[in-house]
């Protein structure tokens, strides 16, 4: 892995959420854990040429999904 | 410098993506391993030895000196490294069949002797690295590849009690608990302590993590959050179930006196 | 640091555990793992012993697998770390040692050999010759000397924990139930006095700094994904092998350059093979007397040398022809005839090799 | 061949013969001489016939065992009955004259069968407890490979401790030794 | 005919006296297990299978089918036995070294999988056969060859507790007891129900004897009794552990399904 | 009865793992014993699959030490009974195996060569020749089928379980990854339409009537007292195997009378031998193909012929000299030059023979 | 030599190369030709290159493996890169079209590279499941090792359970079939 | 052993007292299990050439002997 990894990240009222595709397997673990149904399959394909995960405007970057990934593929910063 | 991932900073970064299937709970419970060895700023006194099963995987994981040892091997590994140099903090990592199938007389005998090492073991409920076979820890009626027709108990017997056994085992000094991927605070916590525990000199510390397989459990997302959620903790209580007690003196030197000829 | 154990050097009057518990003091050993077995069990009891006024330290394992991981794990410590078994323990040590071949973990394992196969005898043999020069799966990379006096014991002993440490192989000191424990003179001494230099022991992990930062973490493996990737290490450890081999070898002979008969035989049999040639001799007999030193690698020049000059080549060992295959092996090519005195799992004595080669020069 | 003497020496568990044997080993080293001595042992602690083998010589012993002793001791039925095949044309074979045995039991081949009336004097003269020093003496008496000297200190050495405290044993010890060699040598 | 000796019917008696020491608690329990086999009337379905280790000198003990083992492999070798023929009655024997140490994986698995065996082991509290090295069942303090000044808890722990680490691991269907060679009629009462549980099909049965070793604890007649009466008790509770509670059905098939998605 | 898992005889397409678990059926094997491990678990699997169908019953051990005496268990009582293994589980059982050996319990036991030492590779290697053919402790008294086809994969493993049972000696099949996990076309049969008469079971414990009234009873011992009695009962073992060896010993050649260059191979490797030497022979270069079939015994008097008769012999195989040395030992006192062609752990193709050669030839 | 057709085919984990490679040496073994299909594997479950040996004859087939194929696939960069091995005067080089290779990436000594748009097609024409059986088509096409029915046939064995409950599928995996060979065949 | 041993039988008030010294191994248990001190050491050597054991007058033929003897050296019946 490079020194430095590329995020995606997104805004929201609270906080950010970022995924790093280079991390994600497309697991699904952290949509199926995001009580708020704020996760969805994305079009960025993860490290496996497999779909990566977005976050959508029900997320209230509580940060359950990074706790959930196995691969540290998230990031939730609050403001 | 833009967001970066927060791993823990004892993992190894360039080795990342790790090695370990999409959703698998190795990468959980190591995630939990290296917040513990950060938080305890131990990383340079930790020994980490990787038993054989999908536990070898972690052989360049983190940023800690790292032996992969043999299946079912890696208690005794540590308890030599310890045994010679008692500074290290030796964490050994292993699968339900390495612990509990072809290493359960390591275990047993490491819990009885009280080797100041800390034993963490991933409860998958099979064999991953082998392609998932039937383990001690498989549930009743689930299928695997060598319970094709599901785990029969009348044959095979109930899921072994790990956890139970070492405390039934052990005296004080011992710490012992069952934690779960399902739930990362408790699990990074109980990691934390059974390797205090081996800190403080008290003894041997052991914590099985119920954790998930979905490529061998062949179950989608939310399948592998309900198996390891709801259908293990069926069989299996999380919780401390040995927790040393402060009352007790530890790391007595015995000078008890037994009237037995004994030898010259 | 704690006193010297042996202070210049002695004559002692010992078995041979007593002798190679000695001479693991005396070579710096500073752990020692192990689990009970006949006929080498007094290894440890004299270790134990020792251990306190030594400041050594033991521990017993729950079994030979277990004893075999633990001396793996004393020596990533860097420590100078042993153990000792015999037949079924043996069989059971070799996934360790597996482990330690793999990863060139220099550890030290002394055997005494005792009836195979399965329980057998707690007795004597040298059935496990093909056992410790090959081990388990895998190619054998190590290194066995085969000892046959108390002498020898003291001495190889000391020199197992030099040849580990220097070469990172595992290394073997082969001895039996006999040499065990029979009791027979020595000297022993303070390698030093001797002019013989203790190669250092160091740390495999946990060296000084932190792992990533000051310097690379340590990190050992012996399972790879892809063929390729195993076929390189094993070459360099092939080359590395074949390379020190030559320094590594040894063996003792007398009266071959001329003999019709040479006799050879390893361990504690060459004993009887010696003096039964030198009696011989002394009747003005051409026979002479070749001994292999280290099993594995084995002397193969002084080897094919002295058999190709032979007319006849007497193999005795207390086993069913495990020497002779290391000796044809290693001999492929000749034409001079083996003849095998296989006595498995009893002993060899003077007497039956002088009339073993009697009837050989009769015929 | 070269000049080793070789001793065997079997009996019942309880008979001492290692002990035996280990104080003659141990005399001979003390002696400057090479020496070699080594017991039989197998699974079962108890009950089985003991042996042990004993050479001594100015040079390097070859194997320890060997095939026949130049002299063979036995010291019981079973014991004669184990030893036989050590038993050779150059053999002095000693038993004690206190077993149940025939001439048959007996080698046939020794070069010298001498009984010995060790248990008799050890019983009536001496000790049960010293029976097996008079056979020592025998031994010594018959080889000549240690002197009375080096047999007495080995015993002082090795049991030195005892005579401390019971200093009447040593002389018990001694006179079983000497004893034991005149029985061979007025045997002789 | 003039008196006989009171042995049990089914000890071969052309091999008596038998091979054990003087004062060796093995003979009692061997004479206690003879009665038990006398008792139930089993003498041509019994397997008997003794350890490397003193257990290994009753290999012609009894007149039943006898298999010596290897050194901790008793259970194993047992275990197939009843697999292949499940009508025969096998009883494996062993000591506390092949039991407790080399054969552990063997029992704690035996046991997980409620194999219809008899395990009997003697606890004599250190390895008899290869005289007298420290076992996990060595008491603290005491001498044995590799314990020269006395076993120290603090390096090498506590008596092994084996009849409760099995009782922890097992369910439903087990029978798991400790006796003592002191007691010589609850030990062939304990030896007689764990064959029982195995004849009813319940389960996996253990029972621990606390036993002597005179010639390795180097003790007279009075201070053998007193230590396996007196000092083996201070750590060991003497009693039944674990009875099969008859309420709990037995031998259940299972029809559990578990909603992994399973193997095809 | 349940009935007959194969009828007739049918052509299948099948994995190698899958061809054992079938001929193991078809040999009326009744129990298997085993502990997963990579090349062989598939084994495991078909046979849990058939299972219930053929009323054959299974048990997953704790390791592989367990199930190798499990495996013993099942033969004493009376079952034809089998396990599986490789690698690390191979070194691990030879504990039992050694049991086995010295009662002659007819097991049998099916290896899948992985990567060696330790750990290694999970896939392939021929680098458990030396440990199957020679075992634990002591000499390694055992019968060993080299298999390189399906087909013989199949027959093989209904050999085996006959071999075992008429001659009381531990049976294998040595197999390898890459036999365990490809696929190609064979011939599945019940072996009754072949002609083959199954060898049937016995038992050893439990058979009729009371001990000590109605029979003696069975009473099995591996260790001895003293080595005298050992000696006698491997004495007797020794005399067995060699009487029984010429029966067993089999191998495969063509091409040889004439020949400058014999291409000498076992198991998977010798697929590649074959085509290479057919392709030379097409050529019309004069290259022989030899190849034992069973490593132990070796089919000893063929070798020496063929070897004897060839100018070089070019011997190939996937580890560094495990099969070469069972060679040179059973060809010692023949000249002709052996020039190897060593790749542990990794697969020899055709066209490495055949370039191998093609240089031989050209020097 | 004798005529063998070898075939390796590489891609990532989930690209089917394994699936396809079975398919068509069970094609073959069903037109009763010789034939051998042995995967790769190792350690790691998900994340290597995974690639697929057929080899398809009417004689015995030798080793399972070869130095170089007749026809060689890659499916991804990483397997272009691990493939090239296999590649030599007689290798027909397939890759797809999608793939981010350059010139220098690719072989240097086949006898023909065809860069086919295998995943362009399964993408717009038909549907990204069938890719791997596009892929399949080439190679039969490249080959003709196996007929088309036969190649069909063997698809049917293999999924026919699926297309019992979705019968389009059964169409959509014989027109990619039949879109493999075409891309092939017209690149001849 | 010969198929019939040869005992030696005391008698006493309740019953006899029957040692085998062809099985006797002289270890004592018997003696230190009596609580009646009823035992004590014989002239009669054991199987190991040991003394074997012999019963006194304060016997009560209570059989704890008997049952603590690993040998089956002893046999106490009752009348
Ligand atoms: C002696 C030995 N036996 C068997 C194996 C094969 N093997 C490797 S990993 C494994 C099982 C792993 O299962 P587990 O310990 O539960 O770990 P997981 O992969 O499930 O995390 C087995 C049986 C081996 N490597 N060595
Ligand atoms: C693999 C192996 N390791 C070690 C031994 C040596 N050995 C034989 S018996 C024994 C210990 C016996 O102790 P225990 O099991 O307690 O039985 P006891 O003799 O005390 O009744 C040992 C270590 C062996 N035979 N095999
Ligand atoms: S849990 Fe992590 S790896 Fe899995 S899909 Fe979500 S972000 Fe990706
Ligand atoms: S931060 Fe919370 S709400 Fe947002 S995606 Fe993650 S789990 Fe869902
Ligand atoms: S096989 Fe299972 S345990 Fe192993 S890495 Fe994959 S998901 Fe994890
Ligand atoms: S050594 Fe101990 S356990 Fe073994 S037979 Fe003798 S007294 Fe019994
Ligand atoms: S207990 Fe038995 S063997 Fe021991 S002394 Fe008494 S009678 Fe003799
Ligand atoms: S029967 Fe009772 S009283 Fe008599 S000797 Fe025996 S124990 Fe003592
Ligand atoms: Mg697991
Ligand atoms: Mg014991």
């Amino acid at each position: 892995m490079s020194a430095e990894l590329t995020g995606v990240t997104q805004e929201f009222e609270k906080g950010t959420f970022t995924l790093f595709p280079g991390l994600c397997k497309g697991c699904g673990l952290c949509i199926a854990k995001c009580r708020s149904k704020a996760l969805e399959w994305a079009n960025v394909l993860g490290v496996y040429g497999t779909p990566a995960v977005i976050a959508n405007e029900n997320c209230i970057t509580c940060g359950v999904c990074q706790l959930a990934c196995p691969d540290c593929a998230i990031t939730v910063e609050r403001k | 410098m833009s967001v970066q991932p927060t791993m823990p900073k004892s993992w190894r970064v360039d080795t990342k993506p790790h090695k370990f299937c999409p959703g698998c709970g190795h990468g959980l419970v190591l995630k939990a391993l290296g917040q513990a060895i950060d938080e305890l700023d131990i990383q340079d006194r930790v020994v980490f030895g990787c038993d054989i099963g999908c536990s070898l995987l972690a052989w360049d994981f983190f940023n800690v000196d790292t032996v992969q040892t043999h299946h079912g091997r890696t208690n005794p590994v540590m308890t030599g490294i310890k045994r010679a140099n008692p500074d290290l903090i030796c964490i050994g990592y292993m699968g339900d069949g390495g612990g509990y199938a072809i290493g359960s007389q390591h275990l047993v005998n490491a819990a009885t002797r009280n080797e100041r090492i800390t034993a963490i073991l991933v409860n998958n409920a099979q064999y991953g690295m082998t392609g998932g076979q039937m383990a001690p820890t498989t549930l009743p009626g689930m299928k695997t590849e060598t319970t094709p027709y599901g785990r029969d108990v009348d044959s095979t017997g109930y899921p072994c009690q790990g956890p139970e056994m070492v405390a039934a085992i052990t005296r004080e000094g011992a710490y012992v608990a069952r934690a779960s991927v399902a739930r990362p605070v408790p699990l990074k916590n109980y990691i934390k302590r059974a390797i205090e525990n081996q800190m403080s000199g008290n003894g041997f510390s052991f914590v099985e993590c119920l954790s998930t397989c979905p490529t061998n459990w062949r179950t989608n997302n939310v399948e592998t959050i309900n198996f390891v959620e709801k259908e293990m903790t069926k069989y299996y209580n999380v919780g401390e179930i040995k927790v040393p007690d402060p009352k007790e003196p530890l790391g007595i030197k015995t000078s008890i006196k037994v009237p037995t000829g004994g030898i010259g | 640091m704690s006193e010297k154990p042996i202070q210049g050097e002695r004559r002692a009057f010992l078995t041979g555990n007593e002798v190679v518990a000695w001479a693991a003091v005396a070579s710096e050993a500073e752990i020692m793992f192990g689990y009970p077995i006949t006929p080498q069990n007094e290894i440890m009891h004299y270790w134990t012993r020792m251990a306190p006024k030594f400041n050594k330290r033991f521990l017993q394992t729950e079994d030979e697998i277990s004893a075999g991981f633990t001396t793996n794990g004393g020596v990533l410590a860097g420590l100078k770390a042993f153990t000792a078994t015999s037949g079924p323990g043996n069989t059971l040590m070799q996934e360790p040692i597996s482990m330690a071949e793999m990863m060139r973990l220099p550890i030290v394992t002394i055997v005494q050999q005792r009836g195979g196969p399965s329980s057998a005898t707690v007795i004597y043999s040298q059935q496990e010759v093909n056992l410790t020069t090959h081990g388990g799966n895998g190619e054998g990379l190590r290194i066995v000397y085969s000892t046959a006096t108390h002498q020898e014991l003291f001495d190889y002993t000391i020199k197992a924990f030099n040849t580990a440490w220097k070469y990172r192989f595992p290394t073997f000191v082969l001895g039996d139930g006999y040499q065990a424990k029979m009791r027979e003179p020595l000297t022993i001494y303070d390698p030093e006095v001797r002019g013989i230099e203790m190669v250092p022991a160091y740390k495999f992990v946990g060296k000084p700094g932190k792992p990533g930062v000051d310097r690379p973490p340590t990190q050992l493996r012996n399972i790879f994904n892809m063929e390729e990737e195993l076929f390189e290490e094993l070459g360099e450890q092939f080359a590395d092998f074949e390379k020190i081999s030559p320094q590594i070898a040894e063996c003792e002979q007398f009266g071959c350059e001329n003999a019709e008969i040479v006799v050879t035989a390893h361990g504690i049999v060459a004993r009887a093979a010696k003096s039964a040639v030198k009696d011989l001799r002394e009747r003005g007999l051409k026979v002479g007397y070749f001994r292999p030193i280290t099993l594995r690698p084995l002397p193969v020049k002084e080897l094919r040398d002295t058999f190709s000059r032979a007319q006849k080549v007497l193999v005795a060992e207390s086993a069913n022809g495990q020497f002779d295959q290391l000796l044809k092996y290693a001999a492929y090519g000749i034409t001079t005839e083996m003849v095998p005195l296989f006595k498995p799992g009893v002993g060899i004595n003077s007497e039956d090799i002088y009339d073993k080669v009697m009837t050989m020069l009769a015929s | 061949m070269s000049k080793v003497i070789k001793i065997a020496m079997a009996g019942e568990g309880g008979q001492g013969v290692q002990s035996v044997a280990e104080i003659i080993a141990a005399a001979a080293n003390d002696e400057g001489k090479e020496c070699l001595y080594i017991p039989n042992f197998g699974v079962e602690q108890r009950g089985g016939v003991s042996i042990a083998f004993v050479q001594i010589s100015d040079e390097a012993i070859g194997a320890p065992k060997f095939n026949t002793g130049d002299i063979v001791v036995a010291l019981s039925e079973r014991a004669v009955a184990r030893t036989l095949q050590y038993v050779g044309p150059q053999t002095t074979f000693v038993y004690d004259a206190s077993l149940n045995v025939s001439a048959e039991d007996l080698p046939k081949n020794a070069k010298r069968i001498l009984e010995i009336p060790a248990v008799e004097i050890s019983k009536n003269e001496l000790s049960p407890r010293v029976f097996n020093i008079i056979i020592m003496g025998a031994v010594v008496g018959a080889t000549g490979v240690i002197s009375v000297e080096g047999a007495k200190l080995a015993i002082e050495k090795q049991l030195g401790a005892k005579f401390e405290k019971q200093p009447k044993l040593r002389e018990l010890n001694f006179s079983a030794i000497d004893r034991g060699i005149d029985l061979v040598t007025k045997a002789g």
